[in-house]
């Protein structure tokens, strides 16, 4: 008897939900304006990504939309919030592609969701710019993807490239556990041999550590070690940096660009003193001389967004703010959204300043910077600083 | 011959010997009753005789098996059946399905067949059906076939769980105060059904504080004190042993006024029988 | 490596101090109602996060701390009214999904309010490192020690002292009984979760400077805290104390000289195989139901 | 209770139940407009096939398990890892992962089903943060915390692909899940189950041994979630360890209990409302986490045996409550 009722019930309540669906499918018939998708973790573990990203999408789609649009059509982002989820993000891009009908998708926050959504995108023949770190999302190449952020295998070469200049020769690499961490971890053990460089000692932490002195002290102990290397981003970074003051390990530490944002700074406080990192120019905007080729956009960027969200500019919303304008200008150049077109401008991209560096793409790199986009920097007096 | 046999049984909670060094024997057919004061030790030893509890010491060998330390389904699988003083009826499910699962040992299949829903399995199932339908009439809750358990009343329960425990098809039944909490009525039907049941070639082991029950069906009956047997026999010598009365008496009052009704039963049959 | 295992156990007791007071939190409910309130986490965070922004308002600490606490407290309080006590006579699973329910509100209604982003939290008394034994100590941690050996004095006394303390230790006992000889069942309900809130916020106010707080940093102290409450015996405060203790110190152990890591897989074997031993934890309630 | 009419026997609970899940899932297509909405159905299907297995566990049983993303998470990397880096047939894949997940269900089930309440969720929890560990370090064979391509699902040469194909392959499990699990409950094994909920010396007493009965559920759910995650990887083409967090086994439970425990349509309804609602509640953005919290706070609150039963109820005690009326009326 129960469950015959059940039965019913089940019928209703499926019915609600598919007549909700068909609803909303109804709203979407207006294709006037040209659709930006995104998926972005604005919350969850990635939200300090996610979150500057989603922020920067809005500021400026707002901006080009009150200077006139792109070809004299309105932007319109149709923006979700994956929560850093893989599975969610995929179930979001088959909506943007499915229901919202979106002309390009900019978004993807973490290397996860992004290679999740890769053979969706491929298969929709959509144009996507992820805004994820590793290598592996654009390479090998694929045919729709592309990126703006500078990838892992980059960072440990420049990280490497300083290490050399300052004759280190024996690391030791602590990691955390998320899929940037542990890419970039691969990476570094990967190219370290190539600059002459060996990791003699390898510790991760886990997620929602509070405490990591025991990997450290184990480092510490380890004979040989010149540097740390520390893959990470979030809190345990900061956690890392403070540990390892406390210890007292008088050795160098380098951060990754995952932690490329003023945050990281007020989060290890002083401990921070001295962290060497990788990062775009952006983070020393101001101290940018001049001459600097890139100085105008990432001053521009930093001004706007920090008026408008009170909070400091990191170069996670850099990557977004590329990504979105590599998008415009290939749509400006193929002259309209036609997926194809718009996918062969944004892969002739040539010479585009972004806040990350001058982007040439090409139908090899579909990332275009090259280690010169990366600047090393080093925490002094509370702040980022060139190292020169 | 004797169908349970117990021989030198210990069981010790943290030190106190709730049972110690008990032997006794069981014939078939009978009805064996176990009664003692509070804390006598008689529910233990109902679960020490199912297998709940594992002795400390002592040997259990029912029916010509040794089953000391065996888990209770085992028992159960050699024909050990009881009741509960604090009912165990399944209250998730009605009173007809209760019986059933209590034929589940004539009635499993394999896990593939179970899954597939072979038919032979309806068929059985149908038969478990009617025969749980059967045993509930038997003792006398021919109303109560589709209620749940948990719309059912106490005394109901209590025939409830003795169908259950019929539906295994027991050679021994131990029954757990079976009159505590019913009225004199009820009292007088389960008289009838432990007759009954004797009739139908089943041994019962009887734990009850209702004297008058317990001197009217016993042919055998086991003093306990302290874990300990204080006096064995027919009722009749029970009765007059001057250590049983004592025991009564003596510390009963003393040590838990809770069962009120039951030590002024047992006090009037006991001076009744000293005249 | 005698300062290394120094530095391990001093790192390996601060961290578990940390588990046994979010434990402590779970025993206290857990005595109450016989619920698991998934929402302990989120107490930790509130206060932290609610330290984090009250000192940002330019309070000083002494403000900040206590009304940090208090604020947490009403969280609690608000929680056992609005979604436990509707929900009295529910299953004991149903009302773990409404605290469950109830933790993914908090997070979410942590996000609107505050942000998304970590914060950190000035140390109480400077963060120079204190050398011991070869080994360093930051001075939070002492705090974090000296608080949670406080808080465990304090609810000592409480529940072997006071009125309202032995109240709440016989519902826990039984709960009819309690009832019975006249005690005010759905205020000890009440209270006990006003008083794990308290000491969950009291952890995350302890422990923000050390490892800086944001608004799901709940989740995984939540987590562990259960699992201390779990090894040391649900209910039991003396367990709930060893038990975290004990978490913390395997967790870095198993990360200083086994593998960093499957150091929390290493904890969780160490609970599987202390429960296969003891099924009710270390100083649980033993012995089976009665038939 | 006599021998039923045959006419009486097809409206049975059972049958009646399985003829209407079967109805919905072949009318559902007409509903749904574009892949998306197959999408979101597929995935509702998943669910509902490890809620299935999940609530015999759960609901029948009384065992509680916060492990299960654990076992689906074993299933799909087991799948994804056999068809896609050693290149075997993915059904023979998905076999032998089912087979290994199984064993690994029976391994640890026997320890720690001896435990109670709190205690086997705290075991179980843990063991699916073991399975979710190995997962996300032994990242040369998983990928690690990003993840790994999975190859299409394929028998024989023929290759399942897209989300209209998925559907009927998704719906015509499920319906075969139901219809397992609805033989198991109506069977003495299933009896046995809801006996040792209610007492485990009760049905101890009366020959059913517990301790077997409770791992053979257990691995029965444990298979139901293995299967689900080795056609999740499939399906999606991409698998990251997301989907065996103990956030996820939660969630899991949530399911189950939302719907209705000891209710297999309960469990469908659970994993068909939570997995549609954090669609629906995009449009809250920030306060999407806020609205499902409260959403789950409140259907317990108010509905505490879960949405269908409590339904279920409440159309009983109306009916009752209208036949009174037509008999004290006429």
């Amino acid at each position: 008897m129960k469950s015959k009722q059940a039965g019913s019930s089940i019928k209703r309540g499926l019915a609600a939900v598919a007549a909700v669906f068909t609803l909303m499918a109804g709203t979407a018939i207006a294709a006037d304006p040209i659709k930006v998708g995104s998926f972005l973790s604005v919350t969850g573990p990635a939200a300090f990504l996610g979150d500057p990203e989603q922020k920067t999408l809005e500021l400026y789609v707002e901006k080009i939309n009150a200077a006139g649009g792109v070809l004299g059509r309105k932007l319109e982002l149709v923006a979700y919030d994956s929560g850093g989820n893989a599975e969610k993000a995929r179930t979001f891009v088959k909506r943007l592609i499915e229901q919202d009908k979106v002309d390009v998708i900019v978004g993807g926050s973490t290397t996860g969701e992004t290679m999740a959504v890769v053979p969706l995108v491929e298969a929709a023949q959509v144009p996507f710019i992820s805004l994820a770190g590793a290598v592996v999302i654009v390479e090998p190449v694929k045919k729709w993807v592309f990126k703006t952020p500078h990838t892992d295998r980059m960072a440990c070469e420049k990280i490497f490239i300083d290490m050399q200049s300052r004759k280190f020769s024996k690391i030791a690499l602590i990691s955390g556990p998320g899929g940037f961490d542990k890419s970039m971890r691969g990476q570094c053990l990967g190219v370290a041999k190539k600059y002459g460089i060996e990791v003699i000692a390898d510790e991760t932490y886990g997620g929602g550590d509070t405490d990591m002195t025991a990997q450290l002290t184990k480092i510490k102990n380890t004979a040989g070690v010149q540097a740390v290397l520390n893959a990470g981003f979030g809190q345990g970074p900061a956690i890392v940096t403070k540990n390892y003051r406390q210890i007292g390990v008088s050795m160098p530490l380098y951060q990754s660009h995952g932690v490329a944002s003023k945050e990281f700074i007020k989060l290890a406080g002083p401990a921070a003193e001295g962290v060497r990192l990788p990062a775009a120019a952006l983070l020393v905007a101001d101290s940018l001389p001049q001459s600097d080729a890139q100085r105008s956009v990432v001053v521009s960027y930093k001004n706007e967004y920090e008026s408008r969200f009170k909070s400091e500019v990191s170069t996670f919303g850099g990557h977004a703010y590329d990504g979105l304008y590599i998008v415009v200008e290939a749509m400006k150049k193929a002259g309209g959204t036609d997926k194809a077109k718009v996918r062969d401008a944004i892969e002739a991209t040539h010479g585009f300043m972004g806040t990350a560096g001058v982007f040439n793409m090409s139908p090899t790199d579909h990332m275009g910077l090259d280690l010169s986009a990366f600047r090393m920097l080093e925490v002094k007096g509370g702040n980022w600083t060139l190292v020169k | 011959m004797s169908l349970l046999r117990v021989e030198c049984l210990s069981k010790k909670f943290g030190g106190v010997n709730a049972i110690d060094d008990l032997s006794f024997d069981i014939p078939p057919g009978a009805v064996y009753s176990i009664i003692g004061p509070n804390g006598a030790g008689k529910t233990t030893l109902l679960n020490l005789l199912t297998g709940v509890y594992v002795p400390s010491a002592g040997s259990i060998v029912f029916d010509g098996h040794d089953l000391t330390g065996r888990a209770p389904y085992e028992y159960a699988s050699h024909g050990v059946a009881r009741t509960f003083q604090n009912l165990q009826v399944f209250f998730n499910m009605s009173a007809l399905e209760n019986v059933m699962v209590g034929r589940y040992m004539h009635e499993r299949c394999g896990l593939a067949s179970t899954l597939m829903r072979m038919p032979r399995l309806s068929r059985t199932e149908r038969a478990c059906r009617e025969e749980a339908a059967e045993l509930l009439r038997y003792v006398g809750l021919r109303d109560y076939l589709s209620v749940g358990a948990d719309a059912m009343p106490y005394g109901a329960l209590k025939r409830l769980e003795i169908a259950r425990a019929l539906a295994t098809r027991p050679k021994l039944m131990l029954l757990d105060e079976p009159a505590a909490g019913l009225n004199p009525t009820e009292a007088l039907e389960l008289d009838d059904l432990i007759g009954r049941l004797t009739g139908r070639g089943v041994t019962v082991v009887l734990v009850e504080h209702n004297m008058r029950l317990v001197m009217g069906v016993s042919d055998n009956i086991l003093v306990l004190d302290y874990g300990r047997k204080l006096a064995e026999g027919p009722a009749l010598s029970v009765r007059n042993d001057p250590k049983v009365i004592e025991a009564y008496l003596g510390s009963d009052i003393a040590r838990d006024g809770s069962y009120g009704k039951d030590i002024a039963d047992v006090v009037s049959v006991a001076v009744e029988m000293h005249r | 490596m005698s300062a290394q295992f120094v530095q391990y156990l001093l790192t390996g007791l601060t961290v578990g101090a940390i588990y046994a007071l979010v434990a402590l939190g779970f025993s206290i409910i857990f005595n109450a109602s016989h619920v698991i309130n998934f929402a302990q986490g989120e107490f930790v965070m509130i206060g932290g996060m609610a330290t984090v922004s009250l000192s940002a308002a330019g309070l000083p600490y002494l403000l900040a701390i206590p009304l940090a606490i208090v604020a947490a407290a009403l969280v609690g309080l608000a929680l056992e009214k609005f979604a436990v006590e509707p929900a009295r006579g529910a299953s004991v699973v149903t009302l773990i999904i409404i605290t469950i329910g109830a933790s993914i509100f908090l997070r979410g209604l942590a996000m609107v309010i505050w942000d998304k982003r970590f914060h950190a939290l000035k140390p109480f008394t400077g963060d120079t490192p204190i050398p011991i034994g070869g080994a360093t100590i930051l001075p939070q941690s002492l705090w974090v020690l000296g608080v949670t050996l406080a808080i465990v004095l304090a609810l000592t006394w409480f529940f072997g002292r006071t009125l309202l303390g032995k109240a709440m230790l016989a519902t826990s006992h039984n709960r009819l009984a309690a009832q019975l000889v006249g005690i005010n069942v759905r205020m000890v309900l009440f209270v006990s979760f006003g008083l794990s809130a308290a000491l969950g916020a009291v952890a995350g106010i302890l422990i923000a400077p050390i490892t800086t707080t944001s608004y799901d940093v709940g989740v995984m102290l939540g987590l562990k805290g259960f699992a201390a409450a779990i090894l040391g015996g649900l209910g039991s405060g003396v367990g709930a104390v060893v038990g975290g203790l004990v978490l913390g110190i395997a967790e870095t152990m198993s990360a200083g000289y086994l593998s960093s890591a499957y150091k929390d897989a290493i904890a969780f074997v160490i609970i599987l195989v202390v429960l296969f031993f003891l099924p009710s934890g270390l100083f649980g309630k033993r012995g089976g139901e009665r038939v | 209770m006599q021998s039923r009419p045959i006419l009486v026997g097809l409206a049975s609970p059972r049958t009646g139940g399985m003829l209407a899940l079967a109805g919905v899932i072949a009318l559902l297509p007409l509903f749904l407009s574009n892949k998306y909405f197959y999408d979101i159905v597929v995935l509702v299907g998943l669910n509902a096939i490890v809620c299935v297995g999940l609530n015999l566990l759960i609901g029948y049983a009384g065992q509680i398990s916060l492990g299960h993303a654990g076992f689906f998470g074993a299933g799909a990397y087991g799948s994804a890892i056999l068809a896609s880096r050693f290149g075997w047939p993915p059904i023979a894949a998905m076999l032998a992962t089912t087979l290994a997940v199984a064993l690994l269900a029976y391994l640890v089930g026997r320890p720690i089903l001896r435990l109670k309440g709190h205690y086997l969720a705290m075991a179980t929890l843990g063991m699916g943060i073991i399975v979710f560990m190995v997962i996300t370090t032994e990242d040369a064979y998983t990928g690690g915390p990003d993840g790994i391509a999975v190859v299409p699902f394929s028998i024989g040469g023929y290759v399942l692909q897209g989300e209209r194909v998925w559907y009927w392959v998704v719906g015509a499990l499920l319906l075969l899940a139901v219809w397992l699990a609805q033989n198991l409950i109506d069977s003495p094994a299933g009896r046995a189950l809801r006996a040792l909920h209610s007492s485990e010396v009760g049905a101890e007493v009366v020959g059913i041994n517990a301790a077997k009965h409770k791992v053979m559920v257990f691995v029965i759910s444990a298979v139901f979630a293995s299967v689900a995650g080795s056609l999740a990887a499939h399906y999606s083409g991409f698998i990251t360890p997301g989907k065996a967090t103990f956030l996820h086994s939660i969630e899991l439970v949530t399911m189950v209990v939302f719907g209705g425990m000891a209710s297999t349509f309960g469990a469908v309804v659970g994993a068909a409302v939570l997995t549609t609602l954090p669609q629906l509640l995009a449009v809250f953005e920030d306060y999407e986490m806020m609205v499902f919290g409260a959403v789950m706070m409140g259907t317990m609150i108010f509905l505490p045996r879960g949405v269908v039963p409590s339904i279920a109820r409440l159309f009983q005690a109306r009916s009752k409550q209208q036949i009174g009326d037509k008999e004290s009326g006429a």
